[in-house]
């Protein structure tokens, strides 16, 4: 097993970055980090945050547009709610405070988002690895005794 | 004494693990309904010894396995008369289903099987048999007609009818069997939809009153049905007022299932498990037991 | 088998010796109640537990229980099983209740047409040392349902508790062996006295047997009786009932994808009071309601069981009656069934 | 408590022969000590099986939905009430069907912290003032040994800290409000969070580690009514199925955020639970947030919005870059 290297997820407002020249921002992220984008921050569903912890996320990102500035009005409003509470309840259960991160970017601020990024992944990286929360299942690769099922290609 | 324990061998070999499925090879896909609802699936064995060791009858049915998705029981289609793949017809229902449907020639899947107990057929021998579907329930009674259709078979039961309806012709099943059916002299065929359309030249009508009107004589005769609850419903007086008894008339159930093998209890009934003691079974049998199907 | 005596110390020292060869279940504390669960020491063990909070079903048949990892590659495909039991088990200070429950789950996982190898194999590699019952609680009905608290049946071997010591015998080859080298005395007159009179005790503190032809006989006709539509009311459709009972055997299979390519299949207890239990793809529910649920979990005990398996559901440890949240109490559900008309 | 207990018989013999509603939601006597059971009384002849005592625990508001259409009676305390004010909040009862039968509470008794103060099984208990006494059961031939332990110390944590005893909304109060006991509702929490990180999260898998999913803790809650719980999607499937380490967190997180600014902390879940899980820790700390950051404690008025559905447009947190 080679070292081990945090691994972020960023879920990202579709429109968030949209606007601005410098939309290409999006994909020059550092090694570790990957982007998902979703309609609004209003519309991530929270189980999509326990779901990438519970599958080997060391850190999260949630980026959503400033208040205010939603493209659906409120989504993000309503969103500001759902991540404030669910950061804290996950804090609570063990899992630090600053590996599930939520931004606001305007459009006009998306030089910031590299900046967010890589913030998070130092963060992550002195945190060590998530520990507070068990990781789904993966196969232990043992042979047991034989394959019993086994087809030549 | 005891340091480690050697595991059985038991646990690795399909023959004596009852939960391991054998490898399956996906050799043809066909839709068969023009809603793309129903599709089959042509499957043959990737090992032979595990085609050696298979041995079915009409009605039984096998879990398949799409590797991720999970397991789900699905009768077989194909005839114990027919060399080659085993053919089974899934509906586009579930999270498996449609991962199945969306599957390709050459890909894997698993097989445990065959399960439960078949069609009677030796009950049937003798006497004129009534096979009665609606929908996409012909699948084992594809199975059935094709084994009591061939030239090994057919001298050992009299007359066969079938009756088999569907909303609209897109939705019949097998219609390239179905005509080759028609064409033969040694078996009746009345094909049905729910509502005429231009170009339809056969019956139209739900399936009960198609029973009623062709009115198969109960005389020596065992009848088969299978279909959506409400048309078992529906059909089951009217084979009741043609004189049919209850032991005579049979159905293979639908239920959830998981294990197969009357274990994990899903599709009890009764005293008995759909999966083992069924999944045919007669409506004697299920006389005074909770309509749990 | 004949009865010997040990001494309260040197079955503690017994059961530390075994320790060295096998790992040894026994009730012991977690969280406040006592549980079947591994021990380091002798010290642990909770001598007085008549109920553990879980029955020992979960030693066998584990709430969770990965069948095989399936590995899907260019080279085809391939399933890993596990690997079994690998170090002997001693299942210690199990009560005659949950022994005959044993019984009652081997004739669904132990059968000669298709033996579930994950089952067996752990009950191959597992003594079992019963204990009886001096104090049955007032959850207790063994006795209602044909049980007794020192029914030696499904045991290795069997201790009787008479204060300061305890009868022990061995009764199958498997219990021979545990004794092997221990100080054993034999039994006289006074113990075999003192065993009989704590027998006699626990007896009396137990309800009587209750007429179960009759009660079959009543579930086969009421099938619609009202009857379930008063006993479901308060039902939560909760699993607890039949999770904690050491006798319910309904599990699900379900796939665990690690990634597109390589998974595992795993079994998990299920349970036939949940809405979703038997609910099909298409939507129909073949027991849509409550009703239905609650028929189906008597019905399953008292009439399926004995019908298919000549044996009974239900052997009276009151784990239900404890732990459900509502109080619906099944020695009173049987009480009810004996008396419709 | 035989006032109360005739009081509720009454309401709910006046409320059949009216035909005000067809159904009383009440407690029965149970079948064991310390025990208490839900009953539907139909029949004015069955309202005298209503009864009413320190261990009518369960919440009742949890059927409430099954008979919605319905006019139903519900012999209801402070914190089933919460519940049902809550489930008219958010469009799942209509106020008019539910005719509530209040009950001033003042508090459950946990027969599990009971059990572990006698030296026995417990035969019987009664209560007598401000003190419960136990019959302890002893040999076979011996007289029980009679203990009596004060009811402050028994009582189940939500009951302990419970911020409404009487009814907040009723159609009639079967006895004079009691007082409310002035009690830091968060305090637990407080204590909780004062622990490090790495001593949550091992608090945390300890008890979920005992969980069984047999979701006791979801059936038994007046809230949790999701016609497909997320634990049961399969399209795609949150959490893991089976109860691993993952699946167990997986469901206790789940079910507890899915309550936050939802739960009633009426306890319900907990005392259902057959493995005595901490669920307080869990509901405890999102009931606590809810009302530090919008200052919100569900249940406690007709009208109220919850909280996850609203928000204020200049409130917090930043959420700056």
């Amino acid at each position: 097993m080679s070292e081990w290297r945090p691994q972020v997820l960023v879920f990202l407002c579709q429109w968030a970055l949209k606007s601005d020249s410098e939309w290409a921002h999006r994909t020059e992220l550092p090694p570790g980090a990957r982007i998902i984008e979703v309609p609004c921050s209003g519309r991530l569903n929270p189980f999509l945050l326990l779901s990438a912890l519970q599958q080997g996320a060391d850190g999260l990102l949630v980026v959503g547009c400033e208040p205010g500035r939603c493209h659906y009005k409120e989504g993000n409003y309503l969103a500001r709610r759902k991540f404030a509470t669910l950061q804290s309840f996950l804090a609570h259960l063990g899992v630090e405070q600053d590996r599930v991160q939520v931004v606001w970017l305007s459009e006009t601020e998306s030089g910031k988002f590299p900046g967010v990024v890589a913030n998070l992944i130092n963060t992550v990286r002195q945190l060590g690895p998530l520990e507070a929360l068990a990781k789904r299942a993966t196969i232990s690769g043992s042979k047991g005794t034989g394959a019993p099922c086994t087809i030549e290609a | 004494m005891t340091s480690a324990t050697r595991a059985p061998e038991a646990l690795a070999n399909p023959q004596l693990n009852p939960y391991l499925p054998v490898p399956m090879r996906i050799e043809r896909t066909q839709v068969e309904t023009d809603d793309n609802m129903l599709k089959s699936f042509d499957l043959s064995f990737v090992h032979s010894e595990d085609a050696a060791n298979f041995r079915f009858r009409p009605g039984q049915f096998c879990e398949i396995s799409v590797f991720g998705k999970g397991e789900a029981p699905f009768g077989i289609a194909s005839s114990p008369t027919e060399p080659g793949p085993l053919k089974f017809t899934a509906n586009k229902i579930g999270v498996l289903t449609t991962a199945l449907h969306s599957m390709h020639e050459g890909e894997i899947l698993g097989l445990r099987g065959p399960l439960g107990n078949g069609y009677p057929l030796e009950k049937f021998e003798g006497h004129n048999v009534v096979i009665i579907g609606g929908g996409f329930a012909f699948t084992t009674l594809r199975s059935l007609t094709q084994y009591l259709l061939h030239p090994d078979h057919r001298s050992r039961f009299r007359d066969i009818i079938i009756i088999y309806g569907a909303r609209r012709p897109g939705l019949l099943l097998y219609t390239d069997d179905l005509a080759a059916w028609e064409r033969r002299q040694d078996v009746q065929v009345h094909l049905t939809i729910d509502q005429a359309v231009p170009g339809w030249t056969k019956l139209v009508g739900f399936v009960p009153d198609v029973v009623a009107k062709v009115a198969p004589t109960a005389e020596d005769t065992y009848a088969v049905i299978c279909g959506p609850p409400v048309m078992i419903r529906f059909t089951m007086p009217k084979l009741t007022g043609l004189g049919f008894p209850r032991e005579r008339i049979y159905s293979s159930l639908e239920r959830r299932m998981k294990c197969g093998i009357a274990k994990c209890g899903r599709c009890n009934i009764g005293p008995y498990y759909v999966c083992k003691d069924g999944p045919v079974f007669s409506y004697a049998q299920l006389e005074g037991l909770p309509e749990e199907y | 088998m004949t009865r010997q005596k040990i001494s309260r110390a040197d079955l503690g020292a017994l059961l530390a010796k075994l320790q060295q060869d096998y790992t040894v279940y026994a009730p012991a504390e977690v969280a406040g109640y006592s549980t079947f669960r591994p021990i380091t020491s002798p010290e642990e063990v909770d001598w007085y537990c008549l109920v553990t909070r879980k029955p020992p079903k979960e030693l066998f048949f584990p709430q969770s229980e990965t069948l095989f990892e399936y590995i899907c590659s260019s080279d085809g495909l391939a399933l890993h099983p596990g690997e079994g039991v690998q170090r002997e088990r001693i299942l210690w200070g199990v009560r005659p209740c949950d022994a005959r429950a044993m019984l009652v789950q081997d004739t669904v996982f132990n059968t000669s047409e298709a033996r579930d190898v994950y089952y067996s194999n752990k009950r191959e590699h597992t003594t079992i040392v019963g204990i009886g019952c001096n104090e049955p609680l007032q959850t207790c009905f063994c006795t209602s349902v044909g049980g007794r608290p020192f029914r030696h049946e499904g045991f290795d071997l069997f201790l009787t508790d008479i204060g300061d010591a305890y009868l022990v015998e061995a009764l199958t080859p498997k219990g021979d062996k545990l004794l092997e080298g221990s100080e054993l005395f034999p039994v006289s007159q006074a113990d075999l006295r003192t065993a009989q009179a704590v027998e006699q005790a626990a007896r009396q503190r137990l309800p009587a047997p209750i007429d179960l032809e009759h009660i079959q006989k009543r579930l086969q006709e009421m099938i619609n009786s009202p009857f379930w539509d008063e006993a479901q009311a308060p039902c939560l459709g909760c699993g607890i009932c039949t999770f904690l009972c050491p006798v319910c055997h309904c599990f699900d299979i379900v796939d665990e994808p690690v990634n597109a390519s390589c998974g595992l299949r795993v079994r998990n207890w299920d349970t036939c009071q949940y809405c979703i239990y038997t609910l099909e793809a298409s939507g129909h529910n073949p027991r849509p309601g409550g009703r239905e649920r609650v028929r189906q979990r008597l019905m399953h005990k008292f009439d399926y069981q004995p019908l298919r398996q000549n044996v009974l559901g239900c052997v009276g440890c009151g784990r239900c009656v404890q732990l459900c949240p509502v109080n619906i109490d099944i020695r009173q559900l049987l009480v009810g069934i004996g008396a419709t008309e | 408590m035989q006032e109360l207990v005739q009081a509720i018989r009454e309401e709910a013999r006046r409320l059949l022969e009216t035909g005000q509603v067809e159904l009383v939601i009440g407690f029965a006597e149970g079948t064991l000590p310390m025990h208490s059971a839900p009953v539907f009384v139909r029949q004015v002849a069955d309202t005298n099986r209503l009864t009413w005592n320190s261990f009518a625990e369960n919440n009742l508001a949890r059927y409430l939905r099954g008979v919605r259409n319905k006019k139903v009676a519900i012999v209801a305390k402070g914190c089933d009430v919460r519940a049902i004010v809550a489930l008219i909040n958010e469009h799942q009862l209509e106020r008019d069907n539910v005719y509530i039968i209040g009950v001033p509470c003042r508090g459950m008794m946990d027969r599990r912290v009971v059990t572990r103060r006698v030296p026995g099984e417990v035969a019987a208990v009664r209560e007598e003032g401000d003190e419960l006494v136990v019959d302890v059961r002893t040999e076979t031939g011996t007289a029980p040994q009679v203990v009596r332990l004060p009811r402050s110390e028994l009582l189940h944590r939500s009951c302990a800290t419970c911020i409404q005893p009487n009814p907040v909304i009723y159609d009639v109060l079967a006895a004079e409000p009691v007082e409310v006991w002035a009690v830091d509702p968060y305090a637990y929490v407080r204590e909780m969070e004062r622990r490090s990180p790495a001593e949550r999260a091992a608090y945390f898998a300890a008890e979920a580690a005992r969980c069984i999913r047999c979701y006791a803790c979801r059936q038994a809650c007046p809230m949790c009514y999701c016609e497909e719980c997320f634990v049961d999607h399969t399209a795609p499937r949150w959490i893991e199925s089976g109860a691993t380490a993952s699946g167990l967190q997986g469901w206790q997180i789940g079910r507890a955020y899915h309550l936050t600014g939802r739960c009633v902390d009426c306890g319900a879940c907990e005392r259902a639970c057959p493995t005595e899980i901490d669920l307080v820790y869990l509901n405890g700390k999102l009931r606590k947030d809810v009302w530090d950051l919008y200052g919100f404690e569900p249940g406690m008025g007709l009208g109220q919005l919850p909280p996850l559905a609203v928000f204020l447009p200049d409130e917090g947190p930043e959420f700056r870059p």
